[in-house]
């Protein structure tokens, strides 16, 4: 097959574009939950609240149709479910791993009951999609022009709020009770910074990013909602914070960078119709999983583990003794 | 004087313990003030309820006359109240600044210059009351010394005129305690009211203006030093007669000590190298051996390698180079397992952390490190029965305070859950024991008791080594004594030659093996 | 105090949470039918199980032809919609069915074992499944879309302007397989330049793969696509819709997902398979099963053609030599060469 | 008195046992679920009452019935089992989804590969390859965290994909099942297949789902090993300090559970699909995490919460014939189970 078809200047453009895309989703999510792990909470439950957020705003742009109540809609699911998991995790205090798995449980559940309840019998719904705005100028320039200033507009909020995060957790006195509440808990209580609080502004951060993620994904490029739609992008977003080693900026690429392997592997099978043929499709499949497994394990071998917040997935009980 | 602080009866009470039963306590501009007591007397309880920590049950707190609700620290800091905590209440991966702005709450943002300021006003402060530390600095990276004196600075960044140190000698060198106290008394000249926890005698006599001794959640008295004397003083807070914890050893024979030291050691360390937890170096080429029947002491300050040489001796640690040899055997590379099975004993400096499982029983803590072994069944079935009735026996040997095997390890009391650690190591067949702080935190009466175990494990002829921060312990306990200090044995004396001064130089680097060039360069790199 | 607080707001928001999850179930009717007709005298109790909801393509079109001979007063009938993907839990669904009498058994999937194991537990019901081998009660279903695909692929080589037509499908299995080689035949009739591409995306759900497959395949210059599987049909109508290119509907009449940009949709009409297996059981002929086989010349797929299609002007004469074909292959002059592949 | 605990006072009074109250917590749940269920119901244009009815018969009217809920049991009591004591000691092995299916392959494919003639040998062989697998499998996520404490629940999440892609592989390309128009594999040779009971139509892998419960039992509570794995659950540095060798534990549990959800896959492959199909299993690796949450990990816990979720979700089905309730509901609720399990537990324990 002819590589440049692949890799050539013009195919690289068009190749990025698709994947920084793609990714969107799986990037929101991911660093939705950076905040929460490096607030000390190991949020599991991030496929359900992608999912929920997903139908939530699929529900609303279809009966309003305006996609902007829509993705509100999204986002604030995902901090329904935020809330829910901060309530289990920071007020319980019950097994964080747990919380996670049963909420990803419900909510898969509750949305395919949903949507069979309101669409079953009619034609696959649909809402309308948005259109790409070429930002001034800027989508002139060559090369990063075309894949990052020809995007939709949900495409910019998302890039907006992602880095938002960053600074939220870099540059902001949240931020800072954050790490603290994260890194040792007891210190931040000692200098009046409420564990229980940070944590909980935390996930519900984390469960309003996986809510945008979903509403990325239905309203900004599929239009249509189906059941299971965000096929495990919420469990490769949490691998993908181990993998950028709790740096929102670094998980960010991570999550770029998984996505330009699934664009890689559909473009390849897309260039070489033959390929596809003799090689197993499902090798193209496991690429990206191959990919983001080896990395995270190569990461977490060589850094180790000490840019792991040292309470991550430890409940924090006030010390109440003479 | 009208008093800056003044508590009348505070009553605070956790479960079922009363720590606190009507408190008065009254604290004056300008003066520096002790409140001594044992552990678990209700000194830091009594403190933590002016910082807000917590609200007393029962009693009042008023500030300058005007009677005080605090809620939270936040509260309790507006008012001007500081607290120095015994363990730093620092996050380790922030910088200084940073830990200084934590918790503030004007504005959400946190821009660079908004830390650039913050800086500058540490460094203000920093050299006007000569508590030099770098504003930009990583907690972590700071000597234990060195995060005391941010704690302070914190505290007067955020406009203490009421500062509360709780234990702020327990973890300092002698010459950073002669230091520290200066700066406080500077402080306080400046009209700053100061309270400091302790059950150091000395420090209070020649520091304190005023003492307050609590004992078991009761106010016994406030005096003046001038007024009373280290006698009078230890008796107030134990409620009777000291015993001299020299004694214990003391009633060991010289001539013992000479036979032991003849025998073969033990455990033999070569050239030991170590990082700590945070990749930094924290054992320098440590090599020492012990031989049965003798305790050798390893005296030194926090943040000196005492933990990673316990962990290393232990098989919990990885050493980069050197090696441990128990009776000649090498077992440098060897795991807590098989290291036990050789009869290396542990009694670990956190006895809550690696000495007990809270959520087990008793019996089971008791029975522990023998899971499998006989008595207590083989690999295919445990013998709990046998369980119980061993844990029955040494309950009583070791005379702990339980209502039955089955009551959980973690209802114990500090010393009731050290008990039951010795109970355990010294239960099973040892040929070297290592008892790293064994009386850390432990009240007079169970101090005792474990000295007296050790002393008797001793004369049994087990070799014993012992990690301690306390003088007191080592000067009492130690056949041989070496001092550790930023990683490196620097001093070592027979019993005979052990004495307060040169001990507590040289666990504050200024013996003189401290003056040597290559621990410059050591303290160069930390 | 303030711990209380926080609680009561937890609680709140949790149950704010399941609020959600309820409320937006709406209210219309409810999506399975209940078998309220009494002893229909000669309607045949059938069922009808369907493996996904019935608002994706391949499930309504089963869910609406059984409604249609429900119509008709032909049968008494049962559905389940969404019904498990494991073959015990179908095996459950289906043995339900048998246990309540049912005489006929519509299971809409590929679920030979767990029809197998039902005709075996209950020998009087009779079951028609897209198996691929025969007992005495239980039928075949096949799906010959790929001739339909044919005729789709013969209007592609027509309207395709870079001589570069797009296939993606679920999985690389005998069903999609044909129907794009089907589909790549049809257009070498019409061009013989054409080049045709296949992505398999692995993946029957996954809309977003779906459409990124398309996508990429438009980068390499296709201009007229077709699908395979509810996915991937998706995401290709999105993305067809984007790019402003000509595309193929699957299975059922997708034009209202893109309705300028799709030609048309290779239809697959269950009404004639449905009728055959309940009249075979209403005149006891069902046995022994037989394989119900309805292509183009039954009436059991078809192209069916979108008015709206706006792209561009389907040439006349690709128009003509469609419907000629089209004519051969329902006399029988003509088959449609069937590629399983591998 | 927080809000909590007065609660906790109205569902377990504090007199009464630890173990009496976390019975009444899980019970609590149980109720609870079935009310958010029958509120769906209503949604759904249900009677709760008559579907819950239809629920029952539908799982336990029938003996047939009854062995369609013991088939769909088997596989959540062996993987339950296995995750059951990995939680104990705090190892999340999130992919006994993967497992099942990497033992479910391997056991296929000496099913169908070795020559006939073996008769019972076969079976024998067949699932011993199942086991060994699925064991490997979940080992390499054991190796990472022990060796270099890579966190199990992502791996052991991720390698559920890869897992599945290899299985897809096989049954579409080399063992593809001749005529099939969709993803099926070979069938095995008839002597391989398991035999099933008269009537009940249970294969005889019931047998041996039943015997793993009081081994898993005995193993828990009276072998060191339960033990140890108890000591690094509750304080991983303490057990080490004690002699437990975290490293063997966690690897230990990785193939345990792994091994076990092998089981299941191959007596799903030997005794349910009787060939190579994806149908095997949908999510079984999952919901048995919440049987073993909703047994307390707890072996005989196990064998109840599978029974309850296997009756629940066969019954489901049946509901969804009878009265004609959407199936998504029966999917909806062990989710929901766990949530109030959570809350439920923690009220009753109090703070």
């Amino acid at each position: 097959m002819d590589w440049s078809e692949v890799f050539g200047p013009d195919a690289l453009v068009v190749l990025l574009s698709t994947s920084v895309a793609f990714a969107m989703p799986t990037a929101l999510a991911a660093v939705g939950e950076t905040v929460a792990e490096r607030a000390g909470v190991l949020n599991l439950g991030l496929e359900g609240m992608l999912l929920s957020g997903a139908l939530a705003s699929f529900l609303v742009a279809y009966y309003v149709g305006s996609v902007a109540l829509g993705t509100l809609a999204g986002v604030a699911i995902g901090v329904g479910l935020g809330a829910l998991m901060a309530f289990l995790s920071v007020t319980l205090k019950t097994e964080q791993i747990i919380n996670g798995i049963a909420i990803v449980l419900v909510a898969q559940g509750i949305t395919i009951f949903a949507f069979e309840k309101l669409f079953g019998g009619g034609d696959q719904p649909t809402v309308a999609g948005i259109p790409d705005i070429d930002v001034p100028l800027l989508h002139s320039i060559p090369g990063v022009g075309p894949v990052l200033f020809e995007q939709n507009a949900l495409f910019y909020v998302s890039v907006a709020v992602a880095l938002g995060v960053c600074l939220l957790l870099f540059r902001t006195r949240f931020g800072l009770s954050v790490s603290a509440v994260g890194e040792s808990p007891a210190a931040a209580e000692a200098m009046a910074v409420s564990v229980a609080r940070t944590r909980w502004l935390a996930l519900l951060v984390c469960g309003g990013m996986a809510g945008l993620g979903g509403a990325v994904l239905v309203l900004g490029q599929l239009n249509v909602f189906e059941e299971d739609v965000s096929g495990g992008r919420g469990w490769i977003a949490i691998a993908l914070v181990i993998f950028g080693r709790w740096n929102p900026l670094f998980v960010l690429g991570g999550a770029f960078l998984f996505g330009f392997t699934d664009a890689l592997q559909i473009r390849v099978q897309a260039v070489s119709g033959g390929i596809a043929s003799t090689v197993p499709t499902e090798i193209f499949g496991a690429l990206p999983y191959a990919v983001t497994l080896i990395v995270m394990v190569a990461a977490t071998v060589w850094a180790g583990r000490d840019a792991q917040p040292a309470a991550l997935g430890v409940p924090f009980r006030k010390e109440v003794s003479a | 004087m009208k008093p800056s602080v003044s508590m009348k009866s505070i009553a605070k009470r956790f479960g079922a313990v009363q720590a606190l039963a009507g408190v008065d306590f009254d604290l004056r501009p300008g003066e520096i003030h002790a409140l001594l007591g044992e552990n678990g007397a209700g000194k830091t309880t009594l403190m933590n309820t002016l910082y807000g920590m917590f609200p007393p049950d029962v009693g009042t707190i008023t500030i300058d006359g005007r009677e005080m609700q605090f809620h939270s620290p936040q509260d309790a800091i507006a008012e001007g109240v500081g607290m120095v905590h015994q363990h730093f209440m620092l996050v380790p991966t922030l910088t200084v600044a940073e830990n200084a702005v934590l918790g503030e709450r004007n504005g959400p943002l946190l821009r660079k210059r908004d830390l650039a300021t913050v800086s500058a006003r540490l460094a203000e402060l920093a050299d006007r009351y000569g508590l030099d530390v770098d504003p930009r600095a990583r907690v972590w990276q700071l000597s234990v010394g060195e995060q005391q004196r941010v704690e302070v600075l914190r505290a007067l960044y955020k406009g203490a005129r009421i500062l509360i140190l709780d234990e702020p000698t327990a973890t300092l060198t002698p010459l950073e305690t002669e230091r520290l106290f200066p700066k406080l008394r500077a402080l306080a000249a400046e009209g700053a009211s100061i309270v400091f926890i302790t059950h150091h005698l000395e420090d209070v006599i020649s520091w304190a203006d005023r003492i307050t001794v609590l004992r078991r959640g009761e106010r016994v008295g406030t005096l003046r030093p001038s007024e009373s004397s280290a006698g009078e003083l230890a008796r107030m807070m134990v409620g009777r007669d000291v015993r001299l914890m020299q004694v214990v050893a003391g009633e060991r024979s010289v001539a013992g000590t000479r036979e032991a030291r003849r025998a073969a050691p033990v455990l033999n360390v070569e050239g030991l190298q170590s990082d700590g937890d945070r990749g930094t170096p924290a054992l320098r080429d440590v090599s020492f051996s012990v031989a049965p029947g003798e305790i050798l002491a390893i005296a030194g300050v926090e943040g000196n390698g005492q933990p990673e040489l316990e962990e290393v001796l232990f098989g919990l640690r990885a050493p980069h180079t050197g090696t441990v040899s128990l009776d000649g055997s090498d077992v440098t590379g060897a795991d807590p397992a098989q290291r036990l099975r050789l009869g290396l004993g542990l009694v670990p400096s956190n006895r809550y952390r690696r000495g007990v499982i809270r959520e087990l029983s008793v019996a089971e803590n008791l029975a522990l490190d023998r899971i499998g072994e006989a008595p207590f069944g083989s690999e295919l079935r445990m013998n709990r029965r046998e369980m119980v009735r061993q844990a029955e026996e040494l309950i009583r040997r070791f005379s702990i305070q339980v209502s039955g095997p089955d009551q959980l390890a973690g209802t114990l009391s500090g010393g009731n859950a050290q008990r039951l650690v010795l109970a355990r190591v010294l239960s099973r067949e040892l040929r070297c024991l290592i008892a790293a702080q064994p009386t850390r935190g432990l009240d007079v009466g169970a101090i005792e008791f474990v000295w007296e175990q050790l002393a008797a494990a001793r004369d049994r002829g087990l070799a014993i080594v012992l990690l301690s921060t306390d003088l007191d312990e080592v000067l009492s306990m130690a056949d041989r004594c070496c001092v550790i200090y930023r990683g490196r044995l620097v001093a070592h004396w027979p019993r005979e030659e052990l004495d307060r001064e040169r001990v507590g130089l040289a666990m504050g680097g200024a013996s003189e093996t401290a003056a040597t060039p290559s621990l410059s360069v050591a303290s160069g790199e930390t | 105090m303030r711990r209380e607080k926080w609680k009561a707001v937890a609680v709140c928001l949790a149950l704010a949470l399941f609020g959600a999850g309820v409320a937006s179930c709406g209210d219309d009717d409810d999506g399975g039918g209940g078998g309220q007709a009494e002893g229909g005298g000669e309607k045949v109790k059938t069922a009808i199980v369907l493996p996904c909801g019935t608002s994706d393509p391949w499930c309504k079109q089963g869910y609406d032809a059984a409604k249609a001979l429900e119509k008709q007063g032909a049968v008494d009938l049962e559905i389940t919609t969404n019904a498990p993907q494991d073959t015990a839990g179908v095996t459950r669904v289906l043995a339900q069915y048998a246990q309540a009498g049912t005489q006929l058994l519509l299971a809409h999937s590929t679920w030979q074992d767990a029809a197998f194991d039902v005709a075996k537990q209950f020998p009087d019901v009779n079951i028609a499944s897209y198996a691929f081998e025969l007992r005495d009660n239980v039928a075949i279903l096949e799906e010959p879309i790929y001739q339909a695909a044919y005729l789709a692929g013969m209007l592609a080589g027509g309207l395709t302007e870079s001589n570069t037509i797009g296939g993606s499908a679920g999985q690389d299995v005998p069903l999609c397989h044909a129907e794009l080689e089907a589909f790549e035949a049809g257009a070498k009739r019409t061009n013989k330049q054409v080049k045709m591409i296949d992505t398999y995306i692995g993946d029957w759900n996954d809309a977003a793969k779906g459409k990124q497959a398309t996508e990429a395949q438009i980068d390499q210059g296709a201009d007229v696509v077709i699908a395979c599987g509810g996915g991937p049909a998706n995401g290709m109508a999105q993305a067809i819709k984007e790019a402003n290119i000509s595309g193929f509907g699957y299975v059922g009449d997708m034009s209202s997902q893109a309705p300028k940009n799709l030609v048309g949709s290779v239809m697959y009409h269950l009404e004639p398979y449905f009728e055959a297996a309940v009249n075979d059981v209403k005149n006891d002929s069902f046995r022994p099963a037989k394989r119900y086989d309805f292509g183009l010349a039954d009436g059991g797929v078809s192209l069916q053609l979108n008015d709206d299609y706006s792209v561009k002007e389907i040439p006349a004469d690709v128009m003509d030599q469609m419907e000629q074909v089209q004519q051969q292959i329902k006399s029988g002059e003509f088959e449609v060469p069937y590629e399983a592949g591998a | 008195m927080s809000v909590s605990q007065a609660t906790a006072r109205i569902i377990a009074p504090p007199q009464l046992s630890r173990r009496l109250r976390s019975l009444l917590a899980s019970a609590g749940a149980v109720l609870l679920s079935l009310v958010v269920g029958g509120l769906l119901i209503v949604i759904a244009g249900g009677d709760p009452v008559d579907a819950y009815r239809a629920l029952l018969d539908g799982a336990l009217g029938t003996p047939y019935g009854i062995g369609q809920m013991l088939v769909l049991a088997i596989p959540l009591i062996i993987i339950g089992l296995g995750l059951a004591l990995a939680f104990r000691g705090r190892v999340y092995n999130i992919g006994a989804e993967g497992q099942l299916f990497m033992g479910a392959l391997a056991s296929g494919v000496v099913a169908i590969l070795l020559p006939a003639g073996f008769g019972p040998l076969l079976i024998g062989a067949a699932i011993v390859a199942g086991v060994l697998v699925g064991a490997g499998w979940g080992a390499i996520v054991g190796v990472l965290r022990a060796r270099w404490g890579v966190n199990e629940v992502i791996t052991s999440l991720l390698l559920n994909f890869v897992a599945i892609l290899i299985f897809t592989y096989i049954v579409r390309r080399p063992l593809r099942a001749p005529g099939s128009p969709d993803l099926q594999g070979r069938a095995i040779q008839p002597e391989a297949a398991l035999p099933a009971l008269p009537d009940l139509a249970v294969h005889i892998g019931l047998f041996l789902a039943l015997a793993l419960v009081p081994l898993a039992a005995y193993v828990m509570a009276r072998t060191p090993f339960g033990f140890r794995v108890r000591m690094q659950g509750f304080n991983a540095e303490a057990a080490q300090t004690a002699g437990v060798r975290s490293g063997r534990i966690i690897i230990g549990l990785m193939l345990i559970s792994g091994g076990l959800a092998g089981l299941a896959g191959s007596l799903q492959i030997l005794g349910v699909a009787e060939r190579l199909d994806p149908g095997i299993s949908q999510g079984y690796g999952f919901t048995a995490i919440v049987v073993a949450l909703l047994g307390r990990l707890n072996a005989i816990g196990v064998l109840l919460a599978a029974l309850l979720i296997a009756l629940l979700q066969s019954g489901g089905q049946a509901m969804s014939v009878i009265e004609g309730v959407p199936y998504a509901i029966v999917i909806a609720i062990p989710g929901v189970f766990v949530v109030f399990l959570l809350i439920a537990d923690r009220l009753a324990r109090g703070h």
